[in-house]
Formats: structure tokens, C-alpha cells, sequence
């Protein structure tokens, strides 16, 4: 049975060439960036070497990248750095209501501790609107973090006028933009943005590597205190093979982000396109045009998105419900929910994330699958039915 | 780290050693390190016709110890006294930023051998 | 030339049976082992297979490890976890001068948000005096944290005593093991340790990985939020690869720990007593026994530590002084600092970290290079002539 994989939300393959240039990382040049002898200057080099490739794909200077372990972590320094090192100026947090788990718990546990965070809603699509944010705005608001594009629903928000409301207001701007980089043009110049979090694992770069854009000028108290790795803003010897694949990967996506965003989209629209006219009674969840080009996250009434997802698994098709997190498999998405969506609706929601090697024909298998496993789940759920005998008795 | 300069006048430094009844020497501690540096000149018509330098420091120091005893020998004492940190950090292509204060050393400790020397001739 | 790596307590080359086993988990098996198809299952496998090697090389069970990005990581982890879950109790903490920069800068931040933190002395030969710990304990002690090892002189500390003391007193300890596991016998239930930091990379694993112990029932506050990975402990998507590298390392070592010690005490006792005996006025720093087996940490009067790298990095051999930390490197060590050395013999230690690969031929060679230049720097330094002076002169 051949595999599919249709999950690149969650997290992708490296990247052939990622990995080729990882390699020597590991045995050959695996010396301290740090150090003074040759061991530490053929990986310094290569360190710096990679810093400027994602430097130049969000438009930055090498000097306002510091290395991470995963988006999370530039999340957690981001909000948390920030908020403590602009404490003094208040202690109002704007974020929204769809954020990846990384922000929402973050700001939780800053609330616990003096912040007050308020949390935008979204309407229909996902989107935010941009004169809520104004409004939100207080005299103590020191940060507001809004994400680029949304992991489940690869809605986009209007980045631009949140940076630029931000910057009216001297308030640091943090965007998420872990499912952002690589899939969309990103720059932090044209964005007006402080703090942007980047993963590497979501763009063909190993786990266990990101990075943190902090805009020069912009304060922050580490996260993980230590040595003076990163210009005292990360402790922790750096992850060179890593941060290398980080490199070629933004390299990568650099170069290729026009072609690739275009396939993608075609392949997207296609299956979505498929999906709804195979199967009555779907929804799209999220935003109609403003969406990551190879995101799709589609409602099948009636039915739980965890059977759909197990009877693909079954056929080697990889899709998820949402967060890539199971845990949250169980209860119900948190984006899905800010949207407004009818709760039965929003159960039986379903994310494709699409990638770099995903191929039409992978497309058309799962448009060959996918409506008779819902019609499959349909004729054994007792709301469908009641729904039958509703519209017959009507 | 270091540029070519530097470790070569680091491996290979210039005029070590020592004066023996030297007309002037200078020495020079760092504050920010505890590195030291000592200079013996030989001097003849106001003209430096030997020098030689002892330094305790790291590589900067030693690199920067090198070439300033190369820029200054053979020129006037006014020559050497207008020789700065700058310019000996210059002449090694350059510094790592942490390492900048490590060439003070240098003309620190050869200007204050020129004083010496002036002082004891008055 | 021939390269000689010595600063194996900087980082270490990835074992070749490690790299093996993680090159499958950059391409192939890539899922996120969150999710719930066959991409997330069988990386889910291989994440909890990783964490029993892990556990079973310190003794504990899988579930009281959580699988962090690095050492320092671990470190912040566990000190502000642990301060700021037992806040209530109490808000002191008791710490040694000699830890790494990851726990000193990390109880320096703490000291700024209401926690009084004493850090305890140690004696000429890096030991600690668990009188002294005792008597530091105050009601309001709420954690004790501790190295198994030091990396710089390789002293070890009586981690099981510091265990007991900690532990009749019903406080926490943890101990930064970093330098420890994988190099002595490490037991976290004979230690009575609480808190245990691992690091990846000083053991043969890759960079980018390590691993937090937490004992059953200790509280921790998330240094990352997000989500629920790690059990709620440790946001962010599981670094597969170098996680299933971890395991494989603590395999090895675990397999190979008596047999490589010895290996390696023997190589040191034979750099350190050709050193001593080739070189006047030289001296170990650190405890003559109680010591890591690979360490030698070693001064050699009136000359600078960075000098003599330069000179035996340009010959091919790679030590250091003291932490890897370039910055550290310019000014004076606070661990030989702490230990009431000379400040001119202070400023000359250099440290060889022995590992897996060096030879009995490596030894040879820095015992026939390093002579001369310790020779020649000192034909350089005004203090070795004044000595001589001095001398003659009496
Ligand atoms: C004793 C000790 N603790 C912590 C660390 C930090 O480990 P890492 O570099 O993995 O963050 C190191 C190594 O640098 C160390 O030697
Ligand atoms: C929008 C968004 N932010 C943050 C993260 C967290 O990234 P990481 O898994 O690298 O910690 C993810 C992915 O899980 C994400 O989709
Ligand atoms: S019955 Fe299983 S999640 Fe509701
Ligand atoms: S560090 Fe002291 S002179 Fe360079």
C-alpha cells in the first residue's frame, strides 16, 4: 500500500539536501562554536554561514537571529522575554483566541503572575479584525502576538496592519510564524515586526531546531540562561548539524517558495475543490482566499474527525485533526471553536497539510477514499439518520 | 578568531628578549586582565636602534607586543610616541572585539619606555 | 598533521552507532510522534524505547524522564521549576560557586525575582564540604542544586551525601550531571537526586538533545509551554532523531562505562604525571582522586592558558580553558577562581578532556609538543625572568 503522506503542518521529511549538509556535522566537523581551535572555527564558520541564510529569507540582519530548539521555544522567549523585560511599561498582553497551544499556555501561565492578556476573537474564516485589535489597545499594553498563519486552518492574518497598528502604538509585535516561513513570502521589514518565531521542522529542516527573530533595539530576558551563546540572548551549546539544515532549508525555501506555493495550491484546490463536490453536507474551515496555499482544513457533518482519520490511516493516508497533538485529538480544536463553527461541524473537522513531495495522484487517492469512508461513518451515526428523518417528516 | 597577522606574529614574534643596560623600559599592566608587558629600547640620535619586549598575555598581547616593536624600530622617538593602540590593532588586520584591549599594552608600555628614557637623560 | 581532539568535556564526535540509528529518522520515519497515523506511531515507538535506555542508565523510570534540548535547558528547568512550584515553602536555595555558567546565571535571574540563593565554597582542590551545606539550610530552603561533576577540574562532588543531607531536610536536589553521565556510575535512587540535567552532546549523542530526570511527585513549573508533550512538562515537537541518538548513547555508555573509564584514566594519568614531570612548576587543579577519569585541568606558572592553546591548536591538538565559552576564555575561570588559586597560575590552566577516540600516541604527542611551548611562552613572560632574578638574587 503506498503511503501518503498529507501532515506537513505537523511536521515534514527533511529535506535531501538538508540532510546532505548535515552530515559532516556529526563526526567530522562536530566542534564547539565556541571554541578557540580548529575544531570550533570550522563549525563558528558554518554557524554564522547559516545564520545569514535565514537572515536573508525573512529580511532580516544575521545579528536578530538567535537559534532555538523548536518554535515553541521562540514562542515561550518571545512572549515571556519580552513581557518581563517591558514590565515596567505594563503589563497588558493582546494576543488572539487561535493561537498554537505555545502562545495560549504562555500567556495563561503569564497571567497567573500579574499580565492581563486579552484574547481577540476571530470571525467565520479565522480572521481577525483589525479594529478589535485597536480597541484592545491600553495605555499598559506592552506586546501584541498574533500569528502569521494558522496551523490548522492555514488562515492568514492581515500581518502587515498588525505591525503597523503595533508600531503607531510602540508596542512589540511577535508574530508566530512557524507555519508562516517558507510557505508564504515573509519579511520582517515590510511586516513592521519585533519577534518572529521560526520552525525548522516545518520547512524541511530537522526537529529540534528554530529560530527567533528579535528585531535590533528590542529587549528580552532569556529563556534558558547561560553561557554567552547567542549574544547572552540562549544559553546551550549550539546544534550545529541543525542550525545548519536550518540554513540550507531557508536557502531552499527561499528559491523555491514561488514554484512550490503554486503546485501546492493546485493540488490543494483540487482536493478541496473534490472533497466538496464528492461530499454533501462539507465545509471548508477557513479562510476562503487568505489561507496558506497548501492547507486544508474541511468539516464532514455528522461524523468525528478521529474515525475519518483512522480509516485513512488504515488506506497509508496521514492527515490530522488539528494540532498535531493527540491529546487534544480527543476534545475539540480551539481554532475551530473561536470560528464559531456548529459544534457537530466542528468534530468532524480534518487538516491536509500539504508538502514538497505530495503528487496528484496522491490527491486523487484520497479523493477516491475519503467520501466513501464518510458515507461509511455517516450511515452508522444516529444524527445522520435523525437528519434523514428530520428532512423526510419536513 | 584571529587573523593571519596576528598568529603569525604570534607564533613567530619579533624582537623578544631583553635589553641589557637598556637607555629605556616601560612596562605596562592591563586592567581588565592582569596581563603584563615590559620594553627595553636602545636608543641613539632620538632614533630607536633597538627594542626588545618580555610580555605575559595571551595571544592578542603577544601578536600585538610583535608588531608594535616591527613599527617602531629603525623611527624617532616622536614617531613611536605617536603610535597608538589603534594603529597596532590596524597593522594586524584587526582585533576580535573582545580582544581590543589587548594591543593597549603595546604602546602603552613603549611610551612609557620613552619617558623613561627622557627622564633619566634630563 | 594530525588532529588530536582533547576537549571532549566541550562536546563530543556522535558515536558512529548513534548516527546510524537516527539517519532513518530524517526521512523515513519522520511523523510527529503526537499524531496519530502510521507516520506518528512509529516515531512514537522509537521516542518511548529512547526514554527506557535513557531511565536505564541512571536507574529511574521512563516516565520520570523528559527529554529536554540541551544541558542548560535542563538546568533552567529544573531550578526555576522547582523554585517556582515550591514558592510557597520557601524562597531560599543553596548552590556552589563552581556550577556551570547554565545553574549560576540561572539563580542570578532567580535572585532578582524574590529568591535568596547561597552559593557555598569549595577548597583548593574543587571539593565541597557538606558541613558547609548543612549549616547553609535555612527553614526557607526549598532546593539545593549541586554538579555530579565539574567540567572544568572534572571534581566530583559527594552527590550521594549532598543527597542524604537534602533529603532529611525534605528538600529538593538537583545535580547538573552533565559532565557525569555516561563517564562514572550514575544512580539517581542511590544519589536520593531529585532533579537530574543530561546533555547529549558530552556523551557521543548529537547535539541539540539531553534529557531532564524528574523524580516521581517533584512539582516543576514548564519552562516551554505548549503542548502537552513531555506530559505537560515540555512543549514542542519531540526532536526524533537526536532523542533516539540519546538513547542509544546512554546504551553504549552504559555498556562500555567500565571499560572506557579505565581506558581513559590510564591516558590521563599518563598526560598529567609526563606533564608534571617534564614541566616545573606546574599543578593540577582539581582533587587528586575524586575526579572524573578523563579531566586534567593543569597550570603551568607565568604564562597565559590562551597562549598555550593557540600554540597547541596550531600543532593540530584541541583543548581548552576551562568552559567552552569563548568569552569565558579571556577572562579568569570562576571555578579555578573559587578554588584559591594563584592568579597567575590561574590564568595558565588549560583543560584536556580525554575521550572515546584519543590514543595512547595522542598523549605521547602533547607530552613531546606541549613542553617547548610552555618553554618558549615563558622565555617570552617578564615574571619568568624576574623569577629567575629573584632567585639568583637570593
Ligand atoms: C557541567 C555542565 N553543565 C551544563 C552544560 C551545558 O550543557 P549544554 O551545552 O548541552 O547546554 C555543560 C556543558 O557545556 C556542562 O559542562
Ligand atoms: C503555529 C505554530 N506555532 C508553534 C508551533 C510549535 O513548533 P515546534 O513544534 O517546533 O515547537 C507549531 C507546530 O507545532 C505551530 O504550528
Ligand atoms: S467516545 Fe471516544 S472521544 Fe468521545
Ligand atoms: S586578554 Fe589580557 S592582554 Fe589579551
Amino acid at each position: 500500500m503506498k503511503r501518503i503522506y498529507m501532515d506537513n503542518n505537523a511536521t515534514t521529511a527533511v529535506r535531501p539536501e538538508v540532510l546532505d549538509a548535515m552530515l559532516p556535522f556529526y563526526r567530522e566537523h562536530f566542534g564547539n562554536p565556541s571554541s578557540i581551535h580548529w575544531a570550533g572555527r570550522e563549525t563558528g564558520a558554518a554557524l554564522e554561514a547559516a545564520r545569514e541564510k535565514v537572515a536573508k529569507l525573512i529580511n532580516c540582519s544575521p545579528a536578530e537571529i538567535v537559534f532555538t530548539s523548536c518554535g515553541s521555544e521562540g514562542n515561550n522567549l518571545a512572549i515571556k522575554g519580552a513581557a518581563e523585560a517591558l514590565r515596567e511599561r505594563g503589563n497588558h498582553i493582546i494576543t488572539t483566541a487561535v493561537e498554537h497551544p505555545a502562545v495560549l499556555s504562555t500567556c495563561k501561565y503569564l497571567e497567573k503572575h500579574g499580565y492581563e492578556v486579552t484574547y481577540l476573537p476571530v470571525d467565520g474564516d479565522g480572521m481577525l479584525d483589525i479594529v478589535a485589535l485597536e480597541a484592545a489597545i491600553t495605555e499598559k499594553t506592552i506586546l501584541v502576538s498574533a500569528m502569521w498563519a494558522n496551523n490548522e486552518t492555514g488562515t492568514l492574518f492581515p500581518v502587515d496592519k498588525i505591525g503597523a497598528v503595533a508600531r503607531n502604538h510602540g508596542i512589540c509585535f511577535h508574530t508566530d510564524a512557524v507555519q508562516a516561513v517558507g510557505r508564504v513570502p515573509v519579511d520582517v521589514e515590510a511586516a513592521k515586526v519585533d519577534l518572529l518565531s521560526i520552525s525548522g521542522h516545518k520547512i524541511g529542516a530537522p526537529k529540534g531546531v528554530g529560530a527567533l527573530y528579535v528585531r535590533k533595539g528590542i529587549r528580552l530576558v532569556p529563556l534558558i540562561h547561560g553561557g554567552h551563546q547567542e549574544r547572552n540572548r540562549r544559553g546551550g551549546t549550539h546544534n550545529l548539524p541543525g542550525i545548519v539544515g536550518l540554513g540550507v532549508a531557508c536557502d531552499l525555501a527561499g528559491r523555491d517558495l514561488p514554484e512550490v506555493s503554486q503546485r501546492l495550491r493546485r493540488l490543494r484546490d483540487r482536493l478541496e475543490q473534490g472533497l466538496l463536490a464528492a461530499i454533501p453536507e462539507s465545509q471548508v474551515n477557513g479562510h476562503p482566499s487568505e489561507r496558506l496555499p497548501n492547507t486544508l482544513n474541511v468539516s464532514f457533518n455528522y461524523i468525528e474527525g478521529e474515525a475519518v482519520l483512522l480509516f485513512l490511516d488504515m488506506q497509508g493516508i496521514a492527515a490530522s485533526s488539528g494540532s498535531a497533538c493527540m491529546s487534544d485529538a480527543f476534545g475539540q480544536s480551539h481554532v475551530i471553536d473561536a470560528m464559531g463553527v456548529d459544534p457537530m461541524m466542528a468534530n468532524s473537522a480534518i487538516r491536509f497539510g500539504l508538502g514538497y513531495d505530495n503528487t496528484c495522484e496522491d490527491v486523487d487517492r484520497v479523493l477516491e477514499i475519503l467520501p466513501a469512508i464518510v458515507k461509511k461513518l455517516r450511515d452508522m451515526s444516529p444524527f445522520y439518520h435523525e437528519r434523514d428523518a428530520a428532512s423526510v417528516t419536513a | 578568531m584571529y587573523s593571519e597577522k596576528v598568529i603569525d606574529h604570534f607564533t613567530n614574534p619579533r624582537n623578544v628578549g631583553e635589553i641589557e643596560n637598556a637607555d629605556g623600559i616601560g612596562e605596562k599592566v592591563s586592567s581588565s586582565c592582569g596581563d603584563r608587558m615590559k620594553v627595553f629600547l636602545k636608543v641613539e640620535d632620538d632614533i630607536i636602534k633597538d627594542i626588545k619586549f618580555q610580555t605575559y598575555g595571551c595571544g592578542a598581547a603577544i601578536a600585538s607586543s610583535s608588531m608594535m616593536s616591527e613599527l617602531v624600530l629603525g623611527k624617532t622617538l616622536q614617531e613611536a610616541l605617536d603610535l597608538t593602540n589603534d594603529q597596532v590593532a590596524d597593522a594586524l588586520g584587526g582585533l576580535p572585539a573582545p580582544k581590543l584591549h589587548c594591543s593597549n599594552l603595546a604602546a602603552d608600555a613603549l611610551h612609557e619606555a620613552i619617558k623613561n628614557y627622557r627622564a633619566a637623560k634630563v
